[in-house]
């Protein structure tokens, strides 16, 4: 599913609950990843859910690849939705890549609220941090 | 029931809306709503008589002076104690501070804190800072599988052990058990040990009358029994209250100050010092005032009745995993969905307006005894309505088809 | 000016009457008023907001959350440094005693603490604790028979004895003094001295920039600038503030808790243990708010203007002695009337509806070097007129007619 | 000066300033006492004024003696009336008044209060715990 296609779905959402189905989903249709990616070096600080990433540059193709999960279905699709903001891009374009802009015009700025732990701040800043070292 | 039904009016933050619709506030474990006296009181706090206490001759200063210490002689006597005996703190967190730091001093590397599986961090983490540097050791009184204290257990190890301090909570603010603490209190006098009890979350519920209960410490804050933010206190029997090592020191708390050292003031002055939570106290005052205008014996009947009539309702939800003690509790129920993450069963909660807690609500290690990540927190007050309920496990039953969906 | 005159009626106790006359409240050191705003903000977090925070994933408390956070950066751009520098903390009294126990492991017998003599009881005491537990030594820095401190003689002490510790406080809460704590900060960092300064009095009045001071920490209470009781600040150079050792332990400080250890979050969390007053920051907010929108060039100056008119007042009247410094003053004068008592003065001026503080001010060893018992003291603020200064004036003048008659 | 007449120039007053002008005289009219009757262990604990006070029985005529002072004159005024309320009666007439009452009835009450750290109660208190060894 790509960044645009997500940005559809949630548009025609009417309700929150509709909206949470939707993000919900995204989340299933991430890849499973094996339980040896979900170590605690690839925890992510911060999240009363637990959230696992790992970032890394695919140097052939000058794009990078998030792969990642959650325990709790909601922040594994918010971190579907921000994995495909980053999919199929080239690393400058990644870098341009303002995640809490895009957070905010599909109405979804409230879950980067600190106070709600779920770490998708982190998950953000940790992906610009990454970015920046390349 | 009628009567209790238009408390609820009493209290302006229920009437507002989350996302859209109304709010049911199902959170009281965290912070309790406040009655509008309380907020008055405030207001006409800083709008009429604000002023510093103990320090001024002028009137406004001698107004805020009397109504702060008549403060402390209307909660002696809600707790049936002697107002001398009260401290005002920033908080049951603090409190338990004053205590375990207080007696660090006294403790050694033979001696035991014993406490409960069931405490809350603020209740844990102080008795590890003591016992770290004391070298003492801590204990732990243990809970069965569903998560409540095994009694015979814990009075087994009060009279084995011959702890020098029992801290244990009056109720456990995650799963809402009353535990039975003047059997706990009895037998930790007969081995002489310094009795320590966290009413945080009883004080509202269960109106402790501390002549009674006889132990030697208890504490409570404000903001979970109708007060406000920033204020808890800390009861102690005078001679061990007096005692403690002085915690904070600055003005107010001292008797004489030269460059070269200071005398203190006799309890409770002593752990008061610098300018207190003025406010906070005298809005405190209207809360003890509005419940004082309640009966106590109605109100707990009708909060066991919101319990039950939630419990039931809950338990009837297939899926659905209920901690703790269903028997003895103050009205909170802590429970799971199979094995569904309960941030997002609260995330949906929270969409349709209800508003409860959920996590570890700081007692890790009562969460990991139980093997679970965390739980969802129902916690009810005498101001929730049967409408509250309904809507609650309405919204719960929708929550769980969007997510089986 | 007129505007200023205009904003004596956002402070809905200046209306207020003592003894069936017009309240003067000339107290302002003690705690300042309250604008209306703030009041309106406390109302409305209890009547809408009202929720605990960090805790909840339902939004009042998410929204609580934001605005309690969104403060601490309010604060922290106000005195120019980085959020997460500013600790919330009950009092600058508090915020004392979390620096002084915090170095207090990092002391030994061979250290200096080195404090000013014009320093208040919340900036003595806990260092007398500091010392009196690691062994180290407190000295003064000394203040001439004014009651001015001693510069020069206070830089070659920072040289000479290279204290560990160097706390002074920025205005002086009983004479007025604003201290030039730039150059002792300035000659203690190069001995590279931990340096604090005590901003209680200063805060409202100086606006500090804590940028350009560079001192290591920096403390302050809301109750004192506008806002309500029961919250102070603390800011602290991050690596610094990180490294002080904890003071209270609890919830919400902790990263992980087990039966046997825990570990703390990073500054601020780690001082922030328990249910904070969140009303107190909210309504903080407001005040930093309202300041925010008053020129403080303006300010100052028309408190200048109305301290000099105060001051060539009481300076007319036969038989009145001023202490302290009044070229470099926050607006405060502590005097005396010939060798009358404080008290009588203070009680007759409180039957004419003027509002002071006489005493010690919780400065005794201050006024023990003065050779005196106490003084009267009236501390101004933006919200007070020339017509108070006149009727403060006025009474004081019959009340010196009423003791010599 | 006794008690009575106390009683009848403070209701004359007007104003409180005319009743701390005669307070002030009553002070006057006190006794002074030497100086080494104003010694540390005569001090009254809990004033911010000084207050220095000694209660005797005259075991002959069965009457009890204040004798006290104050660096303040209010207070010391203060110490006036309380003495004239226990002038030239007996043991048992002492046990019997109840001194914040009349400090009511006088309209002084105020001055009874704690935070006016003036002493009075603990003058009070004093008097009353020496009178019930008595
Ligand atoms: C200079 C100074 N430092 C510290 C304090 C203590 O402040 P608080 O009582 O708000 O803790 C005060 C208050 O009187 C003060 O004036
Ligand atoms: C049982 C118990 N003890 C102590 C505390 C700490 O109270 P506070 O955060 O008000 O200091 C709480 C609050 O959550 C509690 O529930």
């Amino acid at each position: 599913m790509n960044y645009q296609e997500i940005q559809n779905q949630l548009k025609k959402t009417q309700s929150w609950q509709q909206c949470y189905r939707e993000i919900m989903l995204f989340g299933k249709q991430l890849p499973v990843i094996p339980d040896c990616l979900k170590s605690d070096d690839a925890l992510i600080q911060g999240c009363e859910s637990k959230v696992w990433l790992h970032i890394d540059l695919d140097e052939s193709r000058g794009t990078i690849l998030l792969i990642g999960d959650s325990d709790t279905r909601i922040v594994k699709g918010l971190f579907a939705i921000i994995s495909s903001m980053y999919n199929d891009i080239t690393l400058t374009e990644a870098k341009n890549i303002d995640a809490y802009a895009e957070f905010e015009s599909l109405g979804l700025i409230k879950h980067l609220s600190p106070s709600r732990g779920n770490g998708i701040q982190a998950i953000i800043k940790a992906i610009q941090e990454k970015l920046s070292q390349w | 029931m009628n009567i209790i039904a238009e408390l609820r009016h009493d209290f302006p933050v229920l009437s507002q809306s989350i996302e859209g619709q109304p709010l049911i506030y199902l959170d009281s474990g965290a912070t309790s709503q406040k009655p509008q006296c309380v907020i008055d009181e405030i207001n006409d706090f800083y709008s009429k008589n604000n002023s510093n206490v103990h320090r001024g001759l002028h009137s406004l200063s001698e107004n805020a002076t009397s109504k702060y210490e008549y403060v402390r002689t209307q909660l002696a006597k809600f707790l049936s104690v002697n107002s001398k005996e009260v401290v005002w703190t920033s908080g049951a967190t603090e409190s338990l501070n004053i205590i375990a730091s207080g007696v660090t001093c006294d403790l050694n590397s033979q001696d035991i804190i014993l406490i409960s599986a069931l405490e809350h961090h603020a209740n844990i983490v102080p008795w590890q800072q003591a016992a770290q540097e004391s070298g003492a050791k801590i204990a732990i009184m243990p809970i069965n599988k569903q998560g409540i204290l095994d009694i015979p257990a814990a009075i087994a190890m009060i009279e084995d052990l011959k702890p020098k301090v029992m801290a244990c909570t009056h109720a456990s603010n995650t799963l809402g058990n009353i535990n039975p603490i003047a059997k706990l209190i009895d037998a930790a006098k007969k081995v002489n040990a310094i009795t320590v009890i966290d009413g945080a979350q009883a004080f509202l519920h269960l109106r402790p009358n501390l002549s009674q209960l006889d132990c030697d410490f208890y504490v409570g804050s404000a903001h979970k029994a109708l007060g406000p933010t920033g204020l808890g206190f800390l009861y102690g029997k005078f001679d061990k209250l007096n005692a403690l090592s002085v915690f904070k020191t600055g003005g107010e708390m001292i008797d004489k100050v030269t460059y070269e050292s200071s005398s203190y003031r006799e309890a409770p002055a002593k752990f008061e010092p610098g300018t207190p939570n003025i406010s906070g106290v005298l809005g405190f005052g209207a809360a003890i005032n509005y419940l004082n205008k309640l009966d106590p014996i109605v109100l707990h009947q009708y909060e066991q009745t919101l319990y039950s009539y939630c419990l039931n309702q809950l338990q009837a939800i297939d899926g659905i995993i209920i901690y703790g003690d269903t028997q003895n509790n103050i009205g909170t129920i802590s429970f799971n969905y199979r094995d569904e993450h309960h941030y997002d069963i609260a995330m949906l909660l929270n969409s349709y307006g209800i508003a409860l807690r959920s996590g570890h609500h700081c007692t890790q290690p009562l969460i990991a005894e139980l093997g679970i990540q965390g739980t969802l927190r129902v916690s009810l007050a005498f101001y929730n309505s049967h409408n509250d309920i309904d809507t609650f496990i309405t919204a719960l039953k929708s929550s769980i088809k969007l997510i089986a969906g």
